[in-house]
């Protein structure tokens, strides 16, 4: 199975690799997004943190 | 006084007040009906006014605009007693709460969702429905609205005293009301080809209602609680 | 007999107070006393059951109000800050209304009494809403006079209230104490008891 | 040994849990998800050559749909527990998975209008169960504009949860009725799911898919509820101190 066959995936390429394209796009951007809402709210803890130390 | 009679008088008592409240505030009772007339007049203003589309189009188009009618409406099911104090004291009342609830929901139908069956010969007039298919859509409104508004009521419990309460609310109670639609709808459609047909629509409207009876209240009453912690 | 045994409220992720614990007995006035803020409406409405509580429990005559329900209600009336009264509906209605649901047989003579002792005379049959903030809150605490629940839960009840109200208010409270009934109240004013006995209760560390 | 359920239950114990077994669900779905793909697209072509490739979208669309109906029901699981015994990481829990299932219900609808396109010929036909996940949006949708409408937890909490119980016995009447609009001939229930026709070699691959996108479902519900419990939990002692050591 030629990589070019295995893209064009009998005429149908467009369709598969756009459901598959759209299921990796959203796993991906979920990760990504919780991973980065935990950076910001760790971010934000330390530095009320650092606010209520001060004051 | 035993249990069930002090229950019935509660609930006459809770029925009339309502209903009293309302007489006293008429316009409010007029929006809900003119928003029903003025979305069912839209409709042929954009599809056109050919008679065969209309007919066609005539029950899923009266059903929608009553399905946003009586969703419109629910906001001020409770907002009013939630403002006041008066449903905190609903909450206290040593009565179940899902009676005050039902009650409620019963003068709350009876001024939204009676005014759109009445109102619907003027549909099937714009629309050109036959008697038959009039009177179905007639019976159907009859036996769906009260199942809109006891389901809506859940709504505007979880959505009381919220900022933009209203389209939450839309957006909570409108997936439910799906099973109404199809089958009020399709009641009325059935009825074009022949009234024998619309028995079962009919039938599982029916069983939504006694569903939803026997639900509602129950869920409404703990949304209430819930809500005005 | 309300007995709180080491009650713990929150409201969102902020702990008001910790395993507070006391009893009411008949011809007791518990004053609750703390700033605002300190948790002192959530502590009488978990009291009345419209707060559910983190913690602890709340007995009436040694059976916990939840398995109560509805029957603990008939024992309570509850005077929040909201008067409970609808402003299209005339003072009459209203309270014939809140004699129902607490599910008391009035008629209304006792209503026109109560509403006259309360100082409303001739106002009985007016829209609440023509009424001053004062004469509403009047309104409201002619409710007072008709219920028959031992346990009254005031919530800072003579806001609003002009002098004569006041003096009328503290003649209630103390008929209410004198007649073994028990209260607990939420003010900035102080109540003087000629019968039963006033406790305190200081909220907030 | 008896797992003392209760000591996971609260928020404090379960956030560390949560984080040492995350990598693990990860890794799993990694693995599952390339073994599946390979097994999908590889040891099958000679199978498909006579059928259509489009094939294959299956081997996403199905676990999606799956996991957006699985998902819900986790969600009420959670708030029901929640409700019953009015332990806040309970509603955490169903909070944390209401994104991942609004997802999957995304993606199946995606998908599925991909699949449509390649094998009815039209993006969208109201076809009863494409409508169903699309009322199942709906609800998911529904109950995560509630959560983040109302500004206290206790009471998101507890009104969200309610809504998705309301939703879950409504679902059955719901898709019921899609599914069977006329009740004078209520043919469509019968439709034979076009599952059962598929050559088992595929069935295999989308089964090894649907066990994958479940460990991916663990994994990311964990790590969004850590995050909501260093949220709900700011205030605590144990966050502040561990927010300190982080530094």
């Amino acid at each position: 199975m030629s990589l070019s066959e295995f893209i064009s995936m009998g005429g149908y390429g467009f369709y598969v690799w756009m459901s598959f394209g759209m299921t990796a796009l959203l796993i991906t951007a979920e990760v990504v997004y919780v991973k980065h809402q935990r950076k910001q709210i760790l971010r934000r803890l330390q530095r009320m943190a650092q606010l209520n130390a001060e004051v | 006084m035993s249990g069930k009679s002090t229950m019935l008088r509660t609930f006459r008592v809770i029925v009339m007040r309502d209903l009293t409240l309302a007489m006293r505030r008429r316009t409010d009772l007029l929006t809900t009906l003119f928003f029903f007339i003025i979305v069912v007049s839209l409709f042929p203003l954009g599809v056109g006014t050919e008679k065969a589309i209309l007919r066609q189009i005539a029950p899923g188009i009266a059903w929608v605009a009553a399905l946003l009618a009586s969703m419109l409406a629910l906001e001020r099911l409770f907002a009013g007693d939630f403002q006041d104090g008066t449903l905190e004291q609903m909450l206290l009342a040593p009565q179940p709460l899902s009676v005050l609830v039902l009650a409620k929901v019963v003068a709350h139908w009876l001024l939204t969702g009676l005014p759109l069956v009445l109102i619907a010969p003027l549909v099937g007039l714009q629309y050109d429905l036959s008697a038959g298919s009039l009177g179905i859509m007639m019976l159907a409104l009859l036996i769906g609205t009260p199942t809109l508004s006891l389901v809506g009521a859940i709504g505007a419990a979880l959505t009381l005293g919220l900022r933009g309460g209203g389209v939450l609310l839309s957006l909570l109670v409108l997936p439910l009301y799906i099973p109404v639609l199809i089958y009020g709808a399709g009641a009325v459609s059935a009825s074009v080809t022949s009234i024998a047909d619309t028995q079962p629509y009919l039938m599982l409207l029916t069983g939504f209602m006694i569903f939803a009876l026997v639900l509602a209240p129950w869920a409404t009453a703990a949304a209430l609680r819930i809500s005005s912690e | 007999m309300l007995s709180v045994s080491n009650i713990t409220c929150s409201r969102g992720d902020r702990t008001l107070f910790r395993d507070l614990s006391f009893s009411v007995a008949p011809g007791d006035l518990l004053h609750l006393k703390g700033k605002n803020g300190s948790g002192k409406t959530t502590l009488l409405r978990s009291i009345c059951g419209l707060f559910l509580q983190d913690s602890g429990e709340i007995h009436w005559n040694d059976t916990s109000i939840r398995n109560l329900g509805e029957d603990y209600f008939r024992e309570v009336v509850y005077l929040g800050h909201h008067n409970g009264i609808k402003d299209d509906l005339t003072a009459e209605e209203n309270l014939t209304i809140a004699a129902v649901l607490d599910g008391d047989e009035t008629d209304e003579k006792q209503i026109r009494i109560a509403l006259e002792r309360i100082g409303l005379r001739g106002y009985d049959d007016l829209p609440t809403r023509v009424l001053s903030q004062g004469q509403k809150r009047r309104v409201a605490l002619a409710r007072l006079l008709l219920t028959k629940s031992p346990l009254w839960i005031l919530d800072e009840p003579f806001t609003a209230l002009d002098t004569s109200a006041i003096d009328l208010l503290q003649e209630i409270i103390r008929e209410h104490i004198a007649a073994d009934g028990m209260i607990i109240i939420t003010t900035h004013q102080e109540v003087a008891l000629t019968a039963g006995h006033a406790k305190q209760l200081e909220l907030g560390n | 040994m008896s797992i003392n359920w209760f000591k996971y239950s609260s928020p404090q114990t379960f956030y560390p849990l949560a984080g040492k077994m995350t990598p693990w669900f990860n890794w799993i779905a990694g693995i599952l998800a390339v073994v599946g793909l390979y097994w999908g697209f590889f040891e099958t072509p000679h199978i498909l050559s006579e059928q259509k490739q489009y094939y294959r979208i299956l081997f996403v669309h199905v676990p999606a749909a799956w996991m957006s109906m699985w998902l819900y029901l986790m969600m009420v699981g959670w708030a029901v527990v929640g409700l019953i015994f009015n332990t806040r990481l309970s509603f955490m829990m169903a909070a944390s998975i209401a994104p991942s299932g609004a997802i999957f219900t995304f993606l199946t609808l995606w998908t599925g209008a991909f699949w449509g396109q390649t094998s009815w010929g039209t993006w969208w036909d109201w076809d009863p169960r494409m409508t169903s996940e699309l009322i199942l949006l709906f609800l998911y949708v529904g109950y995560m504009a509630l959560q983040s409408a109302i500004d206290d937890t206790r009471r998101a909490d507890r009104a969200s949860a309610l809504l998705a119980l309301v939703g879950a016995i409504c679902i059955p009447i719901i898709y019921w009725s899609v599914n069977c609009p006329d009740p004078n001939e209520c043919t469509a229930l019968h439709q034979q799911s076009s599952m059962s026709a598929v050559e088992p070699n595929i069935r295999i691959a989308w089964l090894i898919m649907v066990f994958s996108f479940w460990m991916y479902a663990f994994a990311i519900a964990f790590m969004r509820v850590r995050n909501v419990i260093l949220e709900r939990e700011r205030n605590a002692a144990w966050v502040t101190e561990l927010v300190g050591r982080k530094k």
